[in-house]
């Protein structure tokens, strides 16, 4: 059995075959063939992954480790790569691989008739490859490897049409950010090795239960590993290279930026859970992060007028969500969350892809609106996905969402750090959320068309492959909700199926169950309130009052994005080019030629010395004598002779 | 055996430059010859014994090569970097081509010899005679401004060196060894008491702190890069010749453990003030060679951010991350030497938008500046873990600074990424021409090849880095051999 | 019988004389001669020690004047040199003023 | 006791002279003077051959030589020095400050003669055939580089004097292309 599980270590494997090829031959190739390469190379490893999954389950042993060769070594400090394919694991290969597959089929599409379409397909196979080798990584060390790779794919994606300075800029802001978390990573890593010795997830994982209840070390690995989260999920601190990377394609965003690379803090966070679970201050710490970049994601999206924006800030609000759910100590729920988004997350991306694709690369939803009548399949498609993350009952957003709302208030873990508040703000984040995704589905699907005319005609439903993939994931986002249903009245698969790879000590208070019906009834309240808010101010009014608002000093704030870029430009970027290049003239005035100054008494020396070579004959006489004179004075006086 | 890598490139010296009226080709043959020739001897060298004759009977002083432990490695990096820089020097170098690559060779002797030198005064001779070829390749094919920094790379060396030469001659009358041949002093000269051990460290301290370089006396370096022969080849021979590093690891800690205890701690601020302030500075640069000096620069903070952690996995990883960076940090200023010859000029102003006309040249600058800034996978990547977590063992503070410089390498790799290849388009170039393909390929498989399988490498620098550990006996609290097992 | 000391001190009254010479005075004759003086002064020491030595043999004794006499031989060629010398410098500087050569120096 | 006062006073006044006299000619025989009491005396210490050479080589020939070169170069008097006018007194304080040196260390260790008889036996007169003795046995070596020695001073006072010659056919030729040039 374990060598069916075994064959998925390809998949990574593969991803990277068909990178190289496309790289290499790329550009030989006509139009649509590196796309199928890399459709199927995605493809296979998917149907690897399948094979893997349901051996997996049909077996009894819970973890495959395959060891590939060793790589560090240092006295006691032994240190070899090898994959851990559990069944966290294997379900997060499952997202990627499929997800990744559907919208590798989109791209196809998509990105028909650009000139760096081998790039293209090279940059998201091994944005692939590098995103499995993180999540099958059985050290921290190799999932470093995939950290930093998905950070230079995401790099070179943004930056894909390169010659305009903006994408170039946001490629860099991308990286740059990114970097700051591996940083924190880097630092985690270190920590772990003084700590446990070893860099082995598992080792670490049980050598933490070991150690005392909320001991500081761990909170500090804690914190690191956040940081380390925080940059690659664009959560706060580090959440403003997000809204910038949607200058990538399409299909870019909705792979990494709303599918998998996003979720990576979420899985670094889940994978450590029995860590995490010792330190109620760290865990509070990544449940509070989360709910305020929720909470200010969400108003931020308010106000956005770019199609994809709105989607960007949607994104870092829901991982906010997964956040506080990883750090209320509801791992599984997490990871619950993680599946369902990466589906109508991708969906609503897409949708938006084909609506761009449409309208000749149009992204202003004020200039869009009504095209619900003229693209069926992406209206319609859409419009599931906005119903099912706005939270509407029985679609899977509803399901996710709720588990971690219940989870929030029942968490026992970090109780004493203010859950119920935590609870309060994420249901207001939630209505929010149906809010402006109901602004969003309106000013692009529903109201008058805002559309230049002559667009009018030429408007068309997207090429087949682009809207079969659309289809696929508004199923996947209506039943995946059902995998993982409240477990106090129906039985829930998920939580039963990651129980062994994430079981943590952590506990929730027992409710019962009429407490916990309030509690879904409670979402679906917010769900409505946000919905019917919606359809009131936009549907109803026209959006006359949102005009009224346009120049509120709140709606200025929520446009520039609570002010943060330009916080962040004056607080490090300004001061970071200030000290650099006063370093540079530092080092070239003052330690250069302090230096040379300092050789400066060499030559006063040596011109002291010309002196002696007067020229004079009877001076070099006199001198020869006063030598012998010295001579004869010591010979005499040191009574050498006596 | 291990003679026979410093005599190859000798004696093809010495027919190069004879071969100054010959065809170029005949040139690019010899050059070829002798680098390939000895890159297949370094492979053979890690098993072969060493060698030890006595060579100036009065002063006991011996000619003792053995390539044990980390020499072997750095020779054989070393001799992989120096093919493409040879084959590339015989394609770009105009001027007396055959005297250049004559002068390249000796300095592959030169450096040959200080990795394998066992023996304190030899290590002396190769480490003055590595200096000569280094400084006529700069004076007579250097740039403008060559005299001046001719002037400054002579001052800081030798003042540095021959300090240094005193500090080592007074060795072996203080300790009384029997010979200045490694085992000799190793045996007795731990004993010696701290005031001696102190004021020796210190002489060995300046001398290697300048070819590290550490941050007070690094300021030959900038000019000493931006001066060099435009081809960059002048260059990569002198991030080969940084091996301030590799003087600390083979004699200056292992031989006086008492003061490197000591200074140690002082010298890891320095390293890791160096590897930061330098990495910032890089990223205001605007000149091409400037910013990859300093970059380089950071780097060898880094390497002294291993060292003078003084713990095994440190030690270790300063040695790989000082093989690596040549691979690395040679290939970028190789592709400097591509770029200049595209456009005839260093100043960053006037690039912008080469990926489109030169796709294959921006693809592989992009690699090995992603290998520059330690991206992991890549050539530098695992010696610059194990250093920054080495030094983590003795300070984490200062291993938290040291880790700040992995940033601002990130910021300046993309933004160079930038202004020379993205943005809109200035002037469309050539790409990589099949010369230039063949110089790059040594490099780009010595990346993959460091960057994937550092275990048998590290595995043989460890057999040295267990000497040192165990000689270096500092307090308590830094954890000498053991890797932080505590449970 | 007179104590060696006397004639030691008398040559060393000689030398400082010479010495005298050869720094004051301008004409590179005079200078010449004092330093003629200086040698004779220096053989006036070496006999009066040969005296003094004479308990120890004759070998050592004589060996005293034995110098004495390859001094003079090597003042004859230092003379014959010097004035060589003198003369070609006499020629090209019209001058033996000492101080007119000073540009010899770096 | 009284001899050697008496020479002693002649050889210090003749030494006087020889570095005040203006004349170099006065000067010259002033030497002159010296060096035959500097001969008397080496009779008192037993040195008779070397008082013998004394008078033939150094008063006869090199005195000779030197009267010759001021008599060819017909050299003046000399100007007072215009350079480094502090540099007189110096000399004299540093000359005499050596000679009270070295007097004072010999006086400091009076040594006592051995007697009449021993010295007379060692010294044996100071005559040709016992110095020739000591001469041919233990100073051979220096007796030939002697010779080498005065060959090369023979050779370098020669060359001194060829150049003029070559010099003066310099001048000329020079001046032929000269003349040629202005015509």
């Amino acid at each position: 059995m374990t060598d069916l599980i075994s064959l998925a270590a390809f998949a990574p494997l593969l991803a990277l075959i068909g990178a190289l090829v496309n790289g290499l031959f790329g550009r030989a190739f006509r139009e649509p063939l590196p796309g199928v390469i890399a459709s199927l190379s995605v493809g296979i490893g998917f149907l690897l992954s399948i094979i893997a999954f349901f051996a997996l389950a049909a077996g009894e042993e819970t973890r495959v480790s395959i060891t590939l060769w060793p790589y560090l070594q240092a006295g006691s400090f032994e240190l070899s790569l090898g994959f851990a394919l559990d069944r966290l694991s294997l379900l997060m290969m499952l997202i990627i691989t499929g997800v990744g597959f559907l919208i590798h089929v989109y791209s196809i599409g998509y990105m028909h008739g650009d000139e760096g379409f081998s790039r293209y397909f090279m940059g998201l196979n091994l944005f692939v490859a590098a995103m499995l080798l993180l999540v099958m990584a059985d050290s921290f060390l190799l999932m470093f490897v995939g950290w930093e790779g998905v950070g230079i794919c995401s790099y070179l994606l943004i930056g894909f049409w390169y010659r305009e300075k903006l994408n170039a800029d946001a490629a860099r802001k991308a990286f740059i950010v990114n970097r700051i978390g591996d940083a924190g990573f880097l630092l985690a890593m270190f920590l772990t090795v003084t700590t446990f010795g070893t860099l082995d997830i598992q080792a670490v994982n049980e050598a933490a239960g070991a150690l005392v209840f909320g001991s500081s070390v761990l909170g500090v690995i804690g914190l690191l590993y956040l940081l380390a989260a925080t940059g690659k999920s664009a959560q706060l601190p580090l959440q403003v290279w997000l809204p910038d990377a949607m200058a990538g394609p399409t299909p870019v965003s909705a792979l990494i930026h709303a599918a998998t690379m996003v979720t990576a803090g979420v899985y670094l966070i889940a994978r450590v859970a029995p860590l995490f679970a010792q330190t109620p201050a760290a865990s509070a710490a990544v449940a509070w992060v989360g709910g305020l970049t929720a909470l200010i994601a969400a108003f931020i999206a308010f106000s956005q007028t770019d199609i994809k924006k709105i989607l960007a800030y949607s994104t870092i609000s829901q991982l906010g969500f997964m956040f506080v759910a990883v750090g209320v100590g509801a791992y599984w729920v997490g990871i619950f969350h993680v599946f369902t988004h990466a589906f109508f997350k991708a969906l609503l991306f897409l949708g938006a892809g084909s609506v761009i694709h449409a309208l000749a690369g149009e992204q202003d939803v004020r200039r869009m609106g009504g095209l619900g009548k003229h693209m069926r399949v992406t209206g319609t498609t859409s419009l599931i996905a906005t119903l099912a993350i706005a939270g509407v009952p029985l679609l899977s957003g509803f399901f996710s969402k709720d588990a971690i709302l219940a989870h929030t208030a029942t968490s026992e873990l970090i109780a004493d750090y203010g859950n119920l508040v935590l609870y309060a703000i994420l249901l207001v984040t939630a209505a929010m959320t149906a809010f402006y995704m109901f602004r969003w589905y309106h000013r692009v699907f529903a109201g008058e068309e805002r559309f230049p005319k002559k667009l009018r005609d030429s408007l068309h439903e997207s090429p087949s492959v682009m809207t079969l993939p659309l289809v696929i994931l508004a199923v996947c986002s209506v039943l995946a909700g059902y995998l993982g249903l409240p477990e106090f009245a129906f039985p829930n698969w998920i939580a039963h199926w990651l129980e062994p790879s994430v079981e943590t000590p952590v506990s929730f208070l027992h409710l019962s169950t009429s407490l916990e019906w309030l509690l879904i009834g409670l979402s679906v309240v917010a769900a409505a309130v946000g919905l019917g808010l919606g359809y009131w101010v936009y549907e109803r009014n026209r959006g006359r009052l949102v005009a009224r608002l346009e120049e509120s000093m709140l709606a200025r704030l929520s446009r520039s994005g609570f002010g943060f870029d330009a916080l962040y430009r004056a607080v490090f970027v300004e001061p970071a080019e200030g000290t650099a290049s006063g370093l540079s003239s530092v080092d070239t005035d003052i330690v250069d030629r302090g230096l040379r100054a300092g050789a400066s008494p060499v030559g006063l020396l040596a011109r002291a010395a010309a002196l002696l070579q007067s020229g004079y004959l009877r001076a070099y006489a006199l001198a020869m004598l006063i030598g012998v004179l010295v001579f004869a004075l010591i010979v005499s006086l040191s009574g050498v002779l006596s | 055996m291990t003679l026979t890598v410093i005599l190859i490139p000798l004696i093809t010296a010495l027919f190069l430059f004879f071969s100054e009226a010959a065809d170029p080709l005949v040139r690019r043959f010899l050059g070829l010859l002798g680098t390939v020739s000895t890159f297949l001897v370094a492979l053979y060298l890690p098993g072969t014994p060493g060698m030890s004759s006595l060579w100036l009977p009065g002063v006991n002083v011996y000619f003792a090569l053995s390539p044990d432990g980390a020499s072997a490695v750095l020779v054989l990096v070393a001799s992989l970097v120096m093919i493409p820089t040879a084959l590339y020097a015989s394609g770009r170098v105009e001027r007396r081509t055959g005297s250049f690559l004559a002068l390249l060779l000796i300095m592959q002797a030169g450096l040959n010899g200080i990795f394998l030198a066992k023996d304190l005064i030899l290590f002396y001779l190769f480490w003055e005679l590595t200096l000569i070829p280094s400084l006529m390749m700069l004076g007579i094919w250097g740039g403008t401004k060559r005299r001046q920094a001719v002037q400054k790379y002579l001052i800081y060396a030798v003042t540095g060196s021959f300090l240094m030469l005193v500090g080592m001659l007074a060795l072996r009358p203080l300790s009384g060894a029997a010979s200045y041949r490694l085992e000799d002093l190793l045996a007795v000269t731990p004993a010696l008491p701290a005031g001696t051990q102190l004021w020796i460290f210190l002489l060995f301290t300046l001398a290697f702190a300048v070819k590290l370089p550490l941050w007070p006396l690094h300021s030959w370096l900038p000019d000493f890069h931006e001066q060099n022969h435009p081809s960059g080849v002048a260059d990569v021979a002198g991030t080969l010749y940084k091996v301030g590093g590799w003087g600390f690891f083979a004699w200056a800690l292992p031989l006086l453990p008492g003061a490197a205890a000591v200074v140690a701690p002082v010298l890891l601020v320095l390293a890791a003030f160096t590897a930061v302030y330098a990495a910032v500075i890089a990223t205001s640069q605007t000149n091409l060679k400037r910013l990859l000096a300093y970059a380089s620069l950071s780097h060898m903070g880094l390497v002294g951010v291993g060292l003078f952690g003084l713990h095994l996995t440190g030690l270790s990883g300063a040695i790989y991350l000082l093989a690596a960076q040549m691979v690395s940090t040679g290939g970028l200023f190789l592709l400097s030497g591509m770029l200049y010859e595209r456009r005839k000029t260093f100043e960053l102003s006037e690039y912008g938008g080469l990926s489109r006309s030169a796709p294959a040249l921006a693809a592989v600058t992009l690699f090995v500046l992603f290998t520059s800034i330690g991206v992991p996978g890549l050539a530098n990547f695992p010696g610059e873990f194990m250093s920054l977590l080495g030094a983590f063992h003795a300070s984490p503070w200062l291993a938290a600074l040291a880790t700040l410089s992995v940033i601002a390498a990130g910021v300046y790799g993309v933004n160079l990424y930038q202004r020379l290849y993205q943005d809109r388009e200035t002037q469309p170039v050539a790409d990589l021409r099949e010369l230039e393909l063949a110089v790059l390929v040594p490099i780009l498989a010595g990346i993959l090849w460091l960057g994937l399988a550092p275990g048998p490498q590290l595995e043989r620098i460890e057999v040295q880095t267990r000497i040192i550990a165990q000689t270096v006996q500092p307090g308590e609290e830094i954890p000498m051999v053991t890797l932080g097992g505590r449970p | 019988m007179v104590a060696t000391e006397y004639y030691v001190a008398l040559s060393s009254i000689l030398f400082a004389i010479g010495a005298v010479g050869v720094l004051t005075r301008r004409s590179a004759i005079m200078v010449f001669l004092s330093v003629e003086l200086m040698l004779n002064a220096a053989n006036l020491a070496l006999v009066a020690f040969a005296r003094q030595w004479s308990g120890a043999g004759s070998i050592t004794a004589l060996s005293g004047q034995t110098a004495v006499f390859i001094i003079l031989a090597l003042a004859a060629a230092e003379v014959a040199v010097g004035l060589g010398i003198l003369v070609s410098i006499f020629r090209y500087r019209a001058s033996t003023d000492v101080d007119a050569l000073a540009e010899i120096r770096l | 006791m009284a001899t050697f006062l008496i020479l002693a006073v002649v050889m210090i006044v003749g030494a006087v002279g020889v570095i005040t006299l203006k004349q170099p000619v006065h000067a010259a025989l002033a030497l002159v003077g010296t060096l035959l009491t500097l001969a008397v005396t080496y009779v008192t210490l037993e040195a008779h051959f070397l008082a013998a050479i004394q008078v033939i080589v150094y008063a006869g020939a090199i005195m000779v030589l030197f009267l010759f070169v001021i008599m060819l170069l017909n050299i003046q008097g000399e100007t007072p020095p215009a350079v480094l006018a502090w540099f007189r007194p110096l000399a004299y304080i540093v000359a005499v400050v050596a000679a009270a040196a070295i007097a004072t260390t010999a006086f400091m260790e009076p040594r006592s003669l051995p007697d009449e008889v021993q010295i007379a036996t060692a010294l044996q007169g100071g005559g040709v055939e016992p110095i020739a003795d000591v001469l041919f046995s233990d100073f051979l070596l220096a007796f030939q580089l002697v010779g080498v020695l005065l060959l090369t001073g023979i050779i370098g006072a020669v060359s001194l004097v060829q150049r003029k010659v070559v010099a003066v056919q310099e001048a000329r030729a020079d001046g032929a292309t000269k003349e040629l040039e202005h015509a």
